[in-house]
């Protein structure tokens, strides 16, 4: 009986708060993270600062629970539900089946989960919000300005190593490579996969071996064991692009950053629903245009090249420049 | 009583060491390994500046354990349902794991492997479980049952083939086949790979086709939603009853503990070592590899390569089964204390005010080498034992 | 004190639990003599050695050295003081060489690495000067017993010993090899050396020792100059009454051929030939005794009929079957008993109950299992009755051999394998550590299932055993069945025999 | 060496040949010139098959079919592919970098095991090197301190090992497992205390790497031009372990308590003492493998980073018979195995994940095939005997 009032009554409240925008509602947001924990450096961690800031702008009532195991996901997500959060977020498209399970259960609950298209869960559940990136668009600036780098030092060779060999790791890949290849269409680009998204060291022998190869520039998209890779471009005095999260803090040697604001979605999401403009069965796209990905911090090199990596930027937020590839041949 | 340490040869079997273990101190020794180990993981707790008596409590509490009591009632009872739920579901496939360790050391043989032979058990079980839709439920439960354990004692029994064969150390060939298995599983469900799943939704993703409702085992407590409780708890304590029958009941039983306990007197008296080597092994393999089938028929029902990678309840087994003794009983009670453990310092349950859960993950491992630790010496009973007896006059003196 | 004695014992007592290995035991060894201790298997003559040598804490009494009392915690002060033990087993590294068993502990140093020319050295100028034979580079792995034995005792003259104690150095010797060994005791009693020397061989002890102090139980009975002294009056000690070793049997008949092995080769386990070309039959009803010095392929040979080694070349033959190549449980069930050498090894599961233990053999059939499914109730009927017959003490079906004495565990496995009806016995040591009742007991039931028509291989290092019982006896030489002698043959003849005298060439001087 | 043994190894020694003229830089483009040479080594192993070395033999017959096999891939798949894999001098650098936390390992290992007592716990002690080197480093300033920290933190908790495993007479095999998930727990608890959600700060003291003036050199400047210090340091210890253990008074101890340590005892010597001794060199040794991977190559701690490298130590120790210099060939197979396999994927990026598990097959294969049973040290995982 009680769930049937407090929706009732968040729904009526909502309503009124799409047109007069009154004093923020409190409401209790929980998130769960994918088995990466909160410390990845990657999404689990961006997610986590997003549900921060709102804590300290829109005063929500926040939970993490972090998942050990995928054993972890559905009572996670579940318990959060229980226990009556306004709305539940997860995060990673391995928690897909049990947001799909979970979300049918409690109609009643928003969820919203991260890199999964929430149309395409299988039971079509109507409250859950999708939150999608565009990460070619990111892969394609920050590859845009190694193409950029490549051709002012005489061509060469861009390098990115990925973790694993799957959606959201490709789009930043596949954008890398057209955008190296736009700027300087004589750059040559290779690609591999660690096959782990932990362990640093695959990462750094991959990148040392692209280096050795003459790659001139590394493009990490494999999480924590990227940070290998970004130091194998310190080690060998070459350019490093970071993923997610800006990294320019490892150093002088990040040239920049494919940013994917995790951070952002997850605010947005929780904003939505304070705001009452949550809409579930649906997707939001987090591109270049609605600032939802982008560039990162850039070093001394990289800075030469912010303007026309910025004019790119905005051809791409404009429309114009559109059918940026997203998968890796 | 003699003093138990004198009694064992400087080469005795691990079989024979803790069998020894076993009767110097009966169900006394494992308790007091555990109290020492949380007393010690309390003392860790304390120092790093928490209060190790809210934490264990609040690990308690988070294992559902406390449903047990009767005075918790409302929210906390169907909360307190849930968390014991999850670690039942978690306790299933331990005891089966420790059952795959205890029955390798009974024959003398340490089985490390029991987290490859549980990949490849749940691998054969998702392939089943996923196919032949409209098989008849039951038929289908046991076929992917039955195909599970066959991976599993498939696996295991190459180790056992190559330590019949040639003698190589079965710990070194294990741990080698737990990467084969892990980095295979994940051939097999990776993108383009030959197990991936075949739903145009989700061809992006590295993760098997879902298991079948037919093939799913029934929940029993809890919501089947939900990730309740699901029977797969009444066939792992059926194959606990199976373990200790085989055992101590069987011919088969016979020779694996003659083999465990002094393979050269067995084989004087005409059982063959190295044909137990394999079937031992080959039977572990079964109940690791079962332990893979349940969890993926019973909550899991598919497998994503990220699952592979981050599994650990194969490794779980070695500390179940050396706490348990290798006995049948045993193993149901570390699995359970295990089981706990993993469920109870998870972040749903434990707060982070109270402790930080990552810190928590870290104490379970601690705790769980504390256990093993303490186990393989028995140590401290041992010690005060020795005490016991010093301190009493020798009662009678024997001449020679 | 130049008038005290090398080495004084005063009230020693050491206690195993609530076994007192040695009680109150005093003793004493002058400078420049040759002192025996005598006394039964486990009457505490290693213990109070060890006791000397560090290696055990005397829970009582107190030890002098040349009138000084002195506390020995370890075997390195033991060293220190001059003390060198030759131990009953050998305390020697295999894979290591002669030269670096020696310098083991005192090792001669080239700054920081070790210096093993001169330790070769060293090695070859001692074993010159006591006329001991060993060549410094050899792998003592690769030596005979004889060679090991003056490798042990060059590495206590190595570290200087002033007294020197040898634990039953001629247990594992020829007679010729004994002999040997006495001339280098007199050359070192002559050097002033003090000689502690335990022996079971009285003849040897009354040739050699110029002193003799017996243990009984633990305790000191008598010490006792050797002059005077005969092996009946030192037995008597010893035991505490009169005895007689004596197997009384009837004559021998013998019937057809159960056991035949025809041109057996086998190797060890580093994959050297042990077992040479060996052919031998055991018929029904007669004792065939294989003497021979230990590590001589016995071992080997027994494993290869039981099944247990694969042979290289030969045939095997029991009761008409080729059982050659058909591995151990065939070889069983074909009708062999086997009373292994070493029970704690290969005759017995020692953490397995008695009824376990003597359903061994036979757990697999029908009388004890049906379908794979044991029945533990007629396991233990059975035991019941068998422990019964076979008079074994202190244990029920439910007890586990671990618990049980040497002497009954030895019981425990007689009783299974006397009770599979076999056709032939193969019997290895089958009195090795037992006291003189249980071997009483044993040669007992031998005879009677000789008697029975059984074809019995007595496979044994105590010639006196081998003698008393066996109707013929083979003697096996380096893996060779180099000689049949008959039992009434004398000492001088099977030690000329085993020593590979029947070939003319020596292992050790090699 | 036997004729049938020479035999046996020419064997195996054409199966490699096979594959290595395959690929660059010589690159024989017929399969029927594979074929024959893998043929030939085939032949030499049945040779030696008959002649009585039946392992060995057999171990020529595999490697001439794997000649076969990857001879013929090799000269299926494009000549470009084939030159980014196969670049001998990267490869062989990366072999090296694979290889120096393993070779520490077994080293380590090979001081424990000869003394008798069984190191499986190899993996927990790298793991506490790698945490303590990362975080003696982040504390001090300074790398060598890094190393020393690391170094004694791994003979203390190896010394954990020796007070179960020699005075508690404890199984060592569990008493090693159990030290594996203390470790793991250990360092974990510690990483999350210490470092909490940001992890181990990215200017960590770095071990430097040596550059030689042979850059220009072409193959050993790719393989030995710039390797970092701990590189050259796991080579020299190969050296000087052996030297150690075969050639010094104190080598000449230790492997006599790994043999027979009564034999030892009743020498004078202290079989306890010389056990704790090697394994807490053990751990030292093993820690700096850690240490290796934390602040000479990767300049970072994460949980559980070692990732199973301890095991394969172990098992390149007892590949490598209890020898060093054989010890360090296994780790480098290993090593090989695992640069392959990174390199591999240009073939078939949907086998890539499949290749992973290439260094742990070879090393099953290496252990259980070719080179047969190893002895272990007679005494190993034998406590001494009470008295
Ligand atoms: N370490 C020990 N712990 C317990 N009991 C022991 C130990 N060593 C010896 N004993 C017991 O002490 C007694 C004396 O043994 P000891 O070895 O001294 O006999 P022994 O006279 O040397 O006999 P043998 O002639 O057979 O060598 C035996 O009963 C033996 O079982
Ligand atoms: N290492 C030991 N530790 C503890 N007790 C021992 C040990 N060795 C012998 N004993 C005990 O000492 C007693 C005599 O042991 P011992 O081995 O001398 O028996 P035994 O003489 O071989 O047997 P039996 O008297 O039947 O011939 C037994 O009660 C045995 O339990
Ligand atoms: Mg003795
Ligand atoms: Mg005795």
């Amino acid at each position: 009986g009680s769930d049937d009032s407090d929706s009732g009554t968040s729904s009526g409240s909502s309503g009124s708060a799409a047109t007069s925008t009154p004093a923020p509602k409190s409401i209790k947001v929980g998130l769960v993270t994918d088995i990466g924990g909160l410390n990845d450096r990657s999404f689990n961690q961006l997610a986590n600062q997003g549900l921060e800031r709102a804590k300290s702008e829109l005063g929500v009532e926040t939970r993490v629970l972090v998942s050990k195991s995928n054993a972890d996901y559905v009572p996670n997500l579940s318990t959060l539900a229980q226990q009556k959060y306004d709305l539940v977020i997860g995060v990673g498209f391995l928690m897909a089946d049990a947001m799909d399970t979970v979300s049918s259960k409690f109609p009643d609950t928003k969820f919203a989960i991260i890199d999964v298209d929430a149309t395409g869960l299988k039971s079509k559940p109507a409250n859950v919000s999708g939150a999608l990136f565009k990460e070619q668009e990111a892969g394609y600036l920050v590859g845009y300005m190694a193409g950029l780098y490549l051709k002012d030092n005489g061509g060469g060779t861009a390098g990115s190593v990925g973790g694993q060999k799957i959606p959201p790791v490709d789009h930043y890949i596949a954008g890398y490579q057209a955008g190296v290849k736009a700027a300087d269409p004589d750059a040559k680009t290779v690609n591999a996969y660690s096959q782990k998204f932990d362990d640093p060291a695959p990462c750094k022998e991959i990148a040392l071996d692209q280096i050795s190869k003459g790659a001139k520039v590394i493009f990490q998209v494999a999480g924590g064991c990227g940070l290998g890779a970004l130091d194998a471009a310190k080690e060998k005095s070459v350019q490093g692009i970071g993923v997610d999260a800006d990294q320019a803090y490892l150093g002088a040697h990040i040239m920049t950053s494919a940013l994917k604001k995790v951070d952002n979605a997850v605010y947005d999401e929780i904003k939505a629903v304070q705001g009452g403009t949550f809409k579930g069965g649906d997707n939001t796209i987090f591109d270049v245009k609605s600032g939802g990905v982008g560039i990162g911090d850039t070093n001394d090199v990289g800075a030469k090249y912010a303007d026309q990596v910025k004019a790119i930027q905005d051809k791409i937020a404009s429309g114009e420049l559109t059918d940026i590839p997203n998968t890796v041949k | 009583m003699s003093d138990v340490d004198d009694e064992l040869p400087p080469d005795a079997t691990v079989a024979a060491r803790l069998a020894t273990y076993v009767r110097a101190g009966g169900v006394v020794t494992p308790l007091i390994t555990l109290l020492v180990a949380f007393i010690v993981g309390g003392l860790v707790v304390l120092i790093t500046g928490h209060d190790p008596i809210a934490t264990y409590k609040a690990i308690f509490n988070g294992t559902g354990l406390n449903w047990f009591f009767p005075w918790v009632t409302g929210a906390d009872r169907a909360l307190a349902a849930v968390n014991l739920q999850q670690t039942l579901i978690v306790t299933t496939p331990l005891i089966l794991t420790g059952l795959a360790v205890a029955f390798a050391f009974r024959c003398g043989l340490f089985n490390i492997g029991g987290q490859g032979q549980y990949i490849v058990g749940s691998v054969f079980a998702v392939w089943v479980g996923s196919s032949f839709e409209g098989m008849p439920s039951l038929l289908h439960i046991l076929f992917a049952i039955v195909a599970g354990m066959l991976g599993g004692a498939f696996w295991a029994g190459i180790a056992g083939l190559l330590k019949a064969l040639t003698g190589t150390n079965e710990v070194i060939t294990t741990i080698m086949l737990n990467w084969i298995a892990i980095w295979t599983g994940n051939y097999l469900f990776s993108l383009g790979g030959p197990l991936q799943n075949s739903n145009p939704t989700q061809k992006d993703v590295p993760v098997s086709n879902d298991v079948v409702a037919g093939a799913r085992l029934p929940v029993f407590w809890g919501d089947p939603d939900l990730q309740g409780l699901h029977v797969g708890l009444f066939i792992a304590i059926a194959a606990l009853l199976v373990f200790w029958v085989l055992l101590n009941r069987t011919t088969l039983g016979f020779e694996v503990r003659a083999v465990g306990f002094n393979p050269d007197a067995a084989e004087a008296s005409g059982i063959s070592v190295a044909r137990n080597y394999i079937v031992v092994m080959a039977i572990c393999g079964a109940f690791a590899g079962l332990a893979g089938t349940l969890d993926v028929l019973g909550w899991q029902f598919r497998i994503a390569t990220n699952d592979i990678q981050a599994s650990q309840l194969g490794f779980f087994g070695i500390a179940v089964a050396l706490l348990g003794r290798n006995t049948a009983l045993g193993t149901f009670f570390s699995a359970l204390l295990f089981g706990g453990l993993i469920t109870g310092t998870s972040v749903r349950n434990l707060d982070p005010t109270v402790f930080e859960p990552a810190l928590a993950t870290n104490l379970t491992y601690m705790i769980q080498g504390l256990v093993v630790l303490l186990v393989s010496t028995d140590v401290l009973v041992l010690y005060l034992w020795r005490l016991r007896r010093r301190k009493r006059p020798a009662v009678a003196e024997v001449s020679v | 004190m130049a008038d005290a004695p090398a080495l004084e014992l005063r009230g020693i007592t050491k206690r195993f639990g609530p076994l007192v290995a040695n009680r109150s035991v005093d003793f004493e060894l002058r400078r420049g003599e040759i002192h025996a201790l005598l006394g039964e298997n486990g009457a505490g003559k290693s213990t109070l050695m060890n006791v000397l040598y560090g290696l055990h804490q005397p829970d009582e009494g107190e030890i002098l050295l040349g009138g000084e009392k002195v506390e020995i915690r370890s075997s390195s002060r033991a060293i220190g003081l001059g003390i060198g033990m030759v131990h009953q087993h050998f305390m020697l590294v295999p894979v290591m060489t002669v030269a670096e068993n020696l310098v083991l502990g005192a090792e001669p140093k080239k700054g920081p690495l070790l210096d093993y020319k001169t330790a070769a050295a060293r090695t070859r100028e001692l074993s010159e000067r006591f006329g001991l034979a060993v060549d410094p580079d050899a792998r003592v792995q690769d030596l005979g017993v004889g060679a090991q034995q003056r490798v042990e005792i060059l590495r206590a003259l190595f570290r200087g010993a002033k007294v020197l104690v040898l634990d039953e150095p001629t247990a594992v010797l020829t007679a010729q090899e004994a002999q040997d060994l006495f001339v280098v005791l007199r050359n070192l009693k002559a050097e002033g050396t003090g000689i502690i020397f335990i022996s079971h061989k009285l003849n040897e002890v009354l040739d050699v020792a110029d002193r003799i102090t017996v243990l009984r139980r633990g305790e000191k009975v008598d010490t006792v100059p050797a002059e005077g002294a005969t092996e009946r009056s030192l037995a008597t000690l010893m035991v505490g009454r009169d005895v007689l070793l004596r197997v009384e049997k009837d004559d021998v008949k013998p019937g057809e051929t159960l056991l035949s092995l025809t041109g057996v080769s086998a190797r060890d386990d580093r994959g050297l030939p042990v077992v040479r070309d060996v052919s031998l039959d055991v018929r029904a009803g007669e004792i065939v005794g294989l003497a021979g010095i230990d590590a001589n392929g016995q071992s080997e040979l027994i494993e290869t009929i039981m099944g247990l080694r694969k042979p290289d070349e030969g045939t095997i033959m029991v009761a008409g079957h080729d059982v050659t190549h058909e591995g151990p449980r065939a070889t069983l069930a074909s009708g062999v008993s086997h009373i292994a050498e070493d029970r704690h090894r290969r005759g017995l599961v020692l953490e397995f109950d008695l009824a376990e233990n003597l359903c061994l053999r036979e757990y697999k059939s029908p009388a004890f299992s049906q379908h794979g499914f044991l029945s533990p109730k007629k396991m233990v009927a059975r035991a019941r009755k068998l422990l019964k017959e076979f008079d074994v003490r202190g244990g029920a079906p439910e007890t586990r051999a671990g618990s049980l004495s040497g002497g009954n565990q030895q019981k425990v496995v007689i009783a299974r394998e006397l009770n599979a009806d076999p056709q032939v016995i193969i019997a290895a040591q089958p009195t090795r550590g037992l006291d003189v009742g249980a071997i009483e007991f044993v040669h007992r039931r031998l005879v009677e299932e000789r008697d029975a028509g059984r074809a019995v291989l007595l496979v044994s290092l105590e010639m006196e055993e081998i003698r008393s019982l066996s109707d013929r006896v083979l003697v096996i030489y380096e893996g060779q069945i180099v000689a049949e002698m008959p039992p009434e043959s004398s000492e001088e003849d099977f030690g000329m025999m085993m020593t590979g005298g029947g070939r003319g060439v020596g292992k050790d001087s090699a | 060496m036997t004729p049938a043994k020479q035999v046996g190894w020419a064997g195996v020694a054409l199966g490699f040949l096979a594959f290595f003229i395959a690929v660059p830089p010589i690159m024989v483009r017929s399969p029927v010139v594979i074929a024959l040479v893998a043929l030939a080594g085939v032949t030499a192993g049945v040779l030696a098959v008959r002649g009585g070395e039946r392992r060995l033999g057999w171990g020529a017959v595999v490697a001439g079919l794997i000649g076969i096999a990857g001879g013929y891939a090799a000269t299926q798949s494009g000549e470009t592919n084939l030159k980014s894999v196969v670049v001998w001098g990267a490869l062989l650098a990366s072999t090296l970098r694979y290889a120096t936390p393993l070779t520490f390992g077994a080293l380590g290992g090979l001081f424990s095991e000869r003394s008798g007592v069984i190191n499986i716990a190899l993996e927990g002690m790298m793991l506490i090197g790698a945490f303590f080197g990362a975080w003696g480093a982040d504390v001090t300033g300074s790398w060598v301190l890094g190393i020393v920290i690391a170094i004694a933190a791994g003979a203390v908790f190896a010394a954990l090992h020796a007070l179960f495993a020699i005075t508690f007479r404890a199984d060592q095999i569990v008493s090693g497992t159990a030290l594996n998930l203390l470790a793991v727990g250990i360092t974990g608890y510690l990483y999350v205390q210490i470092y909490g959600t940001d992890g181990t700060p990215d200017d960590l003291p770095r071990v430097p790497d040596v550059n030689l003036p042979i850059k220009s050199v072409p193959f050993f400047g790719d393989v030995f031009g710039s390797l970092n210090l701990l590189v050259w340091l796991a080579l020299a210890m190969v050296l000087v372990t052996w030297v150690v253990v075969f050639r010094t008074a104190w080598g000449l101890r230790l492997r006599s308590a790994g043999e027979n340590p009564l034999a030892a005892e009743t020498a004078g010597l202290s079989v306890v003492r010389t056990r704790y001794l090697a394994v807490m060199v053990s751990g030292g040794l093993a820690a700096l493998g850690g240490a290796f991977l934390s602040i000479g190559f990767l300049h970072t701690f994460s949980q559980n980073m070692t990732a199973g490298r301890g095991f394969i130590a172990l098992a390149a120790l007892i590949f490598g018979r209890w020898r060093p210099g054989t010890a360090l060939l296994a780790t480098l197979l290993f090593g090989f195995g695992s640069a392959l396999a990174q390199a591999l994927p240009v073939f078939s990026p949907s086998g890539a994940v499949l290749f992973q598990a290439l260094p742990y097959v070879l090393t099953l294969i290496a252990v259980t095939g070719l080179i047969g049973r190893s002895i272990p040290p007679l005494a190993l995982g034998r406590p001494l005997p009470k008295s």
